[in-house]
């Protein structure tokens, strides 16, 4: 049984449909890759699923068998479904450890004392020191950033880690570095959906790779060859490249 | 039969006002995204510089809504320089303005009382005399601001939606960048907004002012009845914003008719949060 | 004689460096096309361009004056035009009022009524649709009502971001063959993920990685397929 | 620092508030009144009123030795902390001999607090609120007193003076019928239930009786609308608010009824005249404690051109009164001699029997309030007739008689 | 907490032995009184991001509280001042129901119209709450025999003062524990704290409740102290009075407030005093929250704050 589920998913914005009747399943434990052109609807895919902003215009999504198409956000993350947002997301009034330490405190029930171990445990994991966890966020590099938005959503112990383009902006040893740190997530017993845009890091990392394109889902299966799939260097080149 | 006659006259007499009140609310908001809480102490100090010079100044009524609408005009684009302008593209913009035209509300009001002094005021009506419709007797100022308001809220229609100025004022309130990219100055268009806005507070304060007395704080009254309109209709187009008016207007009337004086007040507001809650976007905006 | 000239321009949001020292002319009946990944400063270097962004470095000409820093309105009236990437119109206002209000400079209220009969020729959906609100329209008709809307201000060059976003092949098919013709008449800077249309309506292509322009495809080095999605997708693809 | 340096302010002030500990040859006379806000225009007159005593007692070189200074307490909008401040600030100044109000919060509650402190304290307006501190332990308030008399004479001092007049054949009423409008105040509303009631016990129909929230009226078509329905002999509004009651004249005349319209107080304010022109002639009012000017009373007239001469225009009610409050306190101090022994000059002052502007005052032991009589402060009925205001009632004092209203012929 | 609250604190427990005039003491009250109310309204504007117009509608509802409950009910005064906090909390729920759905410039109308629907309410039910007029000779205060009518205000001061400590206290806390925290977040990003299980309803709900309570029973120390429950609290001018503390001292500070709830009381108050100047004060006070707003956005607090070193904090 997959562990996230989404049966003719379609969410419309006025006259514009941004995803238009998606139909996908993720098994526990994969890591499946989201690929499309800019504005496909990836990220609103993720929104929809998510609770943001709350409920889809028709179809369903089911989490670990239970029905969560009209759930708001933060029970969804409850839940344990987790995601990271493609936009530099932080607090700029707090600290990187308290920023995950709430995390632990809202989105897993831990009591402060825990919350503030847990914290510390994912820093440490996440490769952000001790000095620089008791700084402000907005003081943090991009790539220490990024990790803290993925080590917020981890100390919730999620099941499914959903990551919207974690390595936008990011140098190439970074991008390395990244791509072992989500191997290890990975092993680990977490689900991953990854929308990415560098297409090396989504190839070395996915196992199945989802294709959209005009918010309808375009191809499906091994990356290798989705990738050579005519109709999506088509979406993605343009047509007479084929 | 003649009562409700009565009381749809003094609904639409209401409506009118109403309109004219919102109206230059409604512009801003619309243009700028600026909720200006100074506009009924524009509408003050209109009515205030308007009695100055066709009273004072003995130079008659005309000269005197000149310079009412004038110096409004101007005060709203110094309005819009110094206290709008400065905070354009801050994440708060909304909030903050509320902030610095309750401050401008403020000043200007307590400048008035320093100025002109508490004594009640009042200004010659544009027409005198009273006028009959079957029965149901106004005032023919009153009847003159029944048939202007209309000409003057067509007028700003037309010139919003005919005109290539008005419309860049739309083209501004609906996308600034796309706006600056088709060539629109969009500060300009800014001053322009709130200048026009001003205006009208200005030229309703003077219509007021010949129906009720000049005080200074002759506005603040107006500048509820103007929010709890433009909320009504939803805070969007002109159209919604007259519509509400009506509505409005009628509903008061009537409901003096049959509830009284005393509750209409009470019921007006219970009526605005129930709309708020069930319909945040007003009575006649988009969800 | 270059009608663009940008030389070394950087900048960015803030902190974050976007651009780094960019450095481009498009000469007089040029068509210049850039591509490459996003996030990498494309619509941040349009952006310079048009005034909507100020560059922290470097200057811009166009048509050998200085416009650098100066506002969007300045750089429309001297001809410069820039189209925004995706749905960047007026929700609430018709097709024929947006096509009408978009020649609002006085060089390009000169014409507006021939300028209007072109647009409607070249776009003949936009013609059916004259009456029609902007926010029913679908993606296709809001990219046309952009261009057309772009081509109202009389453009003495014409700056396109993803004209192509999220269009069909079909519709993508029609806006390349609208381009080409468009392309005829006034020069055309365009930032496109496409790189097959670029190809097609442009004639030098530049790829920007990084804030940095890394390389440049002229008419005698046009690369093949496989060249194309290496650079776009990195080495390893 | 801030902190300190505000420290540093609050224990200045604190020092200035206290440094004449022995009374200097200055008595200071407090005035609370709304300067700033709303009320500022009565604000005005009270302070110029009692400036005007002030600078007179000053020139003839004071009272039993000491010389007066005015320092002025402004209550803002009436608002509790506003007039709670203000009447701190005068109280806590040890050379304060007394304070004058024509009023200063609406509920009169700073009567407590000057009692607490044993301040003479003179009040105008709200005699009702007075009468209801007061009355229930008058003992504890020895310093405080009313120059407005009770307002009982308002509730039933109306229906005989009507009915006078129809029997005098000054005024033809068509039936016996009133209509009765009051705003939510408990002056406008206590005097309406009041006149109700005499209404009713003298066997009048009373056909409407409403009640309107206290505030900005902007339409009284409503109201006018039920009126006319069924036109009733007399017509009452006891709305104070001068511009609603100018609204009202104005929108009544629009299509008037064969009504007497009477209006509580409205009409007595200066500008109600200069406002309504000639739609006003013909209305009725009456008045506790305003101006009696007529020729009988020759200090009314000597008070309003001293107070003309000094400000350049004719006073309402409060300038004349903060004026003569002003002069009781100075007369009681002549008496007493000691400006520190406030409870004897309160005494002094509940004993005296004075011929001021108002009329002769004389207090009410059980409620601290003036006596109102024909010989002592009298209420007052005027009409207006063409811009004039002519007093028909009590006729001992009249400067004119009463005419039928133009649109009752 | 850090050495100046306490030394300031400390200036403020002994003052009454120095100061021994009433005015003085009064002034002080009152200057508690609107600390209270400004810091408190800066939980919900600065902390939780809701800009509520509506505050000044929970010190009312205390205020009248105290003045039925004491005068009509015949309460105890002294239990009155708890009382107030509880309706004021009470107060808030109703208004957060609406206001946790709706942002921007929509919470500024609904909480103005809700705190207006207030003002007609006391208007309307005058056989209640004495409509225009309010309601006066409220039980004063009394604790066994201890009567604090006719001390020179020596006992209300220590009162009011107990009220700001044990309100500055619990800001304090609230504002660093993890709820504090998740205001910010929420305030800040979101749609990010909505993702990591914070639930927006239920934190605005509480940050609304949250800063309700002490301005309830502020409201009520009001009335019982000065003996009178008016409308005028419910005024523009009380509105924009308050709103300049919060502002000038610098939001999401708590401290910043009280600090210009001081400064601006005393600033006004030196002001009222001076003839001729008493409509000119408010035009200062409008002035100076313009500058503020223009020049130094995060208020007093954050420019003294440049001079002092950023402490950790720790969660």
């Amino acid at each position: 049984m997959p562990v996230l589920e989404l049966r003719h998913v379609t969410k419309r914005f006025g006259g514009l449909t941004a995803v238009d009747d998606v139909t996908f399943g993720v098994e526990e434990g994969e890591l499946l890759g989201i690929a499309g052109p800019n504005g496909s609807g990836k990220s609103t895919l993720f929104n929809v699923v998510t609770g943001i902003p709350f409920g889809a215009s028709s179809g369903e999504i089911l989490f670990d068998g239970k029905p969560i198409t009209r759930m708001v956000s933060h029970r969804i993350a409850r839940l344990g479904l987790a995601r990271t947002f493609q936009k530099d997301a932080e607090y700029p009034d707090l600290t990187a450890k308290e920023t995950i330490a709430l995390a632990a405190i809202y989105g897993r029930g831990l009591n402060r004392r825990a919350a503030a171990e847990a914290a510390e445990t994912q820093l440490e994991a996440a490769g952000i020191g001790c000095a620089r966890a008791g700084m402000l966020t907005t003081a943090l590099s991009v790539y220490e950033r990024k990790q803290l938005m993925i080590a917020s959503a981890l100390v919730m112990q999620p099941k499914v880690l959903m990551l919207d383009e974690p390595a936008s902006g990011l140098t190439r040893p970074e991008i390395a570095a990244l791509n072992a740190h989500l191997v290890k997530i990975n092993k680990g017993g977490v689900t991953i959906l990854l929308i990415e845009h560098v297409l090396s890091l989504l190839l070395s990392l996915a196992e199945r790779l989802i294709v959209l394109n005009q918010g309808a889902v375009l191809a499906e299966g091994d990356p290798q060859e989705v990738i050579r799939d005519e109709r999506v260097i088509e979406a993605y080149l343009g047509g007479r490249s084929a | 039969m003649e009562t409700l006659l009565a009381t749809f006259v003094s609904g639409l007499v209401l409506a009118a006002l109403y309109a004219l009140m919102a109206s230059g609310l409604s512009l801003i908001w619309t243009t700028i995204g600026v909720f200006n809480f100074a506009h009924g102490a524009l509408m003050m100090v209109g009515a205030f510089v308007a009695w100055t010079v066709s009273e004072v100044g003995g130079f008659g009524l005309w000269p005197g809504l000149i310079a009412g609408v004038a110096t409004t005009t101007v005060l709203g684009v110094i309005i819009e320089y110094l206290l709008i302008r400065p905070f354009y593209g801050q994440r708060n913009m909304v909030l903050i303005t509320v902030m610095t035209t309750l401050a401008a509300m403020i000043i200007l009001e307590k400048s008035a009382q320093i100025i002109w002094g508490a004594r009640l005021k009042q200004l010659p009506r544009m027409i005198e005399g009273d006028i009959s419709i079957s029965g149901a007797v106004i005032s023919a100022h009153e009847a003159l601001i029944v048939v202007l308001a209309p000409l003057i809220l067509i007028a700003l229609w037309q010139f919003t939606n005919r005109t290539p100025v008005g419309r860049s004022l739309r083209a501004v309130g609906q996308n600034q960048e796309a706006a600056a990219l088709l060539g629109i100055n969009v500060p300009l268009t800014f001053a322009l907004a709130f200048g026009l806005g001003a205006a009208l507070a200005g030229l309703t304060g003077v219509l007021l002012g010949g129906i009720r007395f000049i005080t200074p704080s002759l506005g603040s009254e107006p500048l509820i009845k103007a929010m709890i309109v433009v909320i009504f209709g939803g805070l969007g187009s002109l159209g919604a914003t007259v519509g509400a008016a009506l509505v409005i207007g009628m509903a008061e009337a009537f409901l003096v008719l049959t509830l009284g004086l005393y509750w209409t007040p009470f019921a007006i507001f219970l009526g605005l949060i129930a709309v708020l809650v069930l319909r945040p976007n007003g009575l006649f905006g988009r969800s | 004689m270059s009608i663009l000239r940008i030389e070394g321009i950087g900048g960015g949001y803030g902190s974050v460096t976007v651009l780094r020292d960019i450095t481009l002319t498009l000469e007089t009946g040029e068509n210049l096309g850039l591509f490459g990944p996003n996030g990498h400063g494309k619509t941040t270097l349009l952006r310079m361009t048009s005034g909507l962004m100020r560059p922290s470095s470097g200057t811009i000409q166009f048509d050998g004056r200085d416009i650098t820093g100066a506002s969007p309105s300045k750089i429309v009236t001297s001809g410069l035009v820039h189209t925004q990437q995706g749905n960047t119109l007026f929700g609430d206002m018709g097709v024929a009022e947006t096509l009408e209000m978009a020649a609002f400079t006085k060089r390009a209220r000169a014409g507006a009524t021939a300028r209007l009969e072109k647009v409607y020729a070249l776009f003949p959906r936009l013609a059916e649709r004259r009456k029609q609100k902007t926010r029913t329209l679908s993606g296709g008709e809001r990219q046309m009502l952009s261009i057309g809307s772009a081509l109202m201000c009389a453009p003495r060059l014409l700056v396109l971001d993803e004209p192509t976003l999220g269009l069909s092949p079909r519709l993508k098919e029609e806006l390349t063959e609208a381009l080409i013709e468009i392309s005829n008449s006034v020069p055309l800077m365009v930032v496109e993920q496409d790189v097959e249309l670029l190809l097609a309506v442009t004639d030098r292509q530049v790829l920007v990685e990084h804030g940095e322009i890394v390389r440049e495809i002229t008419a005698t080095n046009t690369p093949d397929h496989a060249e194309i999605v290496a650079m776009y997708f990195g080495a390893q693809a | 620092m801030k902190r300190r340096a505000l420290f540093g302010t609050a224990i200045a002030i604190a020092m200035v508030a206290s440094a004449g500990l022995t009374m200097a040859e200055v008595v200071k006379i407090g005035v609370l009144a709304p300067v700033s806000g709303k009320a500022a225009a009565d604000g005005e007159e009270m302070v110029n009123g009692s400036q005007l005593a002030v600078d007179e007692l000053n020139a003839a070189g004071g009272v039993a030795g000491y010389s007066f200074e005015l320092v002025v307490g402004d209550v803002g909008e009436g608002s509790a902390d506003a007039v709670a401040t203000a009447a701190e600030r005068l109280l806590g100044d040890r050379d304060m001999g007394a304070i004058m109000t024509g009023y200063a919060s609406g509920s009169n509650f700073e009567i407590e607090m000057m009692a607490e402190q044993d301040m003479v304290y003179l009040i105008s307006a709200n005699s009702s609120q007075t009468e209801g501190i007061i009355s229930p332990s008058p003992d504890d308030f020895p310093t405080v007193w009313s120059l407005t008399p009770s307002y009982a004479g308002y509730n039933t001092e109306i229906v005989p003076v009507i009915e006078g007049l129809a029997e005098d054949g000054k005024l033809d009423l068509p039936n016996r019928k009133v209509a009765i409008i009051a705003s939510d105040n408990p002056y406008s509303k206590g005097i309406a239930d009041g006149m109700v009631e005499s209404f009713a016990a003298a066997g009048w129909e009373v056909i409407v009786n409403d009640l309107l929230p206290f505030g900005e009226i902007n339409d009284w078509r409503g109201f006018l609308a039920k009126v006319r329905q069924d036109p009733p002999a007399v017509l009452i509004n006891t709305d104070y608010v001068s511009s609603n009651a100018a609204l009202f004249v104005s929108q009544f005349n629009e299509d008037p009824t064969d009504s007497l319209v009477f209006i509580q107080y409205a009409p007595s304010v200066p500008e109600f005249l200069e406002l309504t022109k000639e739609q006003s002639s013909g209305i009725v009012y009456n008045l506790l404690g305003g101006v009696l000017n007529t020729p009988t009373n020759p200090r009314a007239r000597e008070v309003l051109d001293k107070y003309k001469d000094a400000y350049g225009n004719e006073p309402g009610t409060y300038g004349p009164a903060l004026y003569e409050q002003v002069m009781i306190y100075a007369a009681a101090l002549e008496k007493v001699g000691d400006p520190s022994d406030h409870v004897a000059i309160g005494r002094a002052i509940g004993e005296s029997n004075t011929q001021t502007a108002m009329g002769a005052v004389q207090f009410d032991p059980d409620t601290h309030l003036a006596v109102q009589s024909n010989d002592g402060i009298p209420i007052q009925f005027y009409q207006i007739n063409e811009g004039n205001r002519v007093l028909f009632y009590p006729p001992v004092y009249a400067t004119g008689e009463f005419s039928e209203p133009a649109w009752m012929k | 907490m850090d050495w100046k609250l306490a030394a300031g604190l400390g200036v403020l427990l002994i003052l009454p032995f120095f100061v021994t005039d009433s005015y003085t003491r009064h002034l002080f009250i009152l200057a508690f009184v609107y600390a209270i109310l400004a810091s408190n309204w800066d939980l919900s504007l600065g902390y939780a991001g809701l800009f509520n117009f509506g505050h000044i509608a929970f010190f009312a509802t205390g205020v009248y509280t105290a003045a039925i409950a004491a005068k009509t009910l015949g309460v105890s005064p002294m239990l009155t001042i708890p009382l107030g906090g509880a309706t004021a909390a009470l107060t808030a729920l109703i208004v957060a129901a609406p206001v946790a759905r709706l942002k921007g410039i929509y919470v500024v109308l609904v909480t103005f119209a809700f705190s207006q629907v207030l003002l007609q309410l006391i208007l309307s039910q005058s056989h209640i709450t004495g409509g225009a007029e309010g309601m006066v000779r409220i039980p004063a205060l009394q604790i066994g025999d201890y009567k604090f009518i006719r001390d020179f205000k020596f006992g209300y001061y220590y009162v009011a003062l107990g009220l700001l400590v044990l309100s500055t206290f619990y800001l304090l806390w609230l504002t660093r524990s993890p709820f504090g925290k998740s205001l910010l977040a929420l305030r800040d990003n979101e749609e990010y704290a909505g993702a990591r299980g914070i639930s927006i309803m239920r934190a605005r709900v509480l940050a609304l409740v949250a800063s309700a309570i002490f301005p309830g029973m502020a409201g009520s120390f009001f009335a019982i102290y000065l003996r009178v429950a008016s409308p005028e609290v419910l005024g523009f001018g009380t509105l924009s009075l308050v709103l300049s503390m919060v502002l000038i001292g610098g939001i999401a500070t708590i401290t910043g407030p009280i600090f210009a709830a001081f400064a601006i009381f005393f600033a006004t108050e030196t002001l009222a005093g001076t003839r001729g100047m008493e409509e000119f004060r408010f035009i200062i006070v409008a002035v100076a929250m313009i500058l503020v707003l223009r020049f130094a956005p995060g208020g007093l607090a954050r420019i003294l704050q440049v001079f002092q070193f950023k402490k950790n904090r720790v969660l």
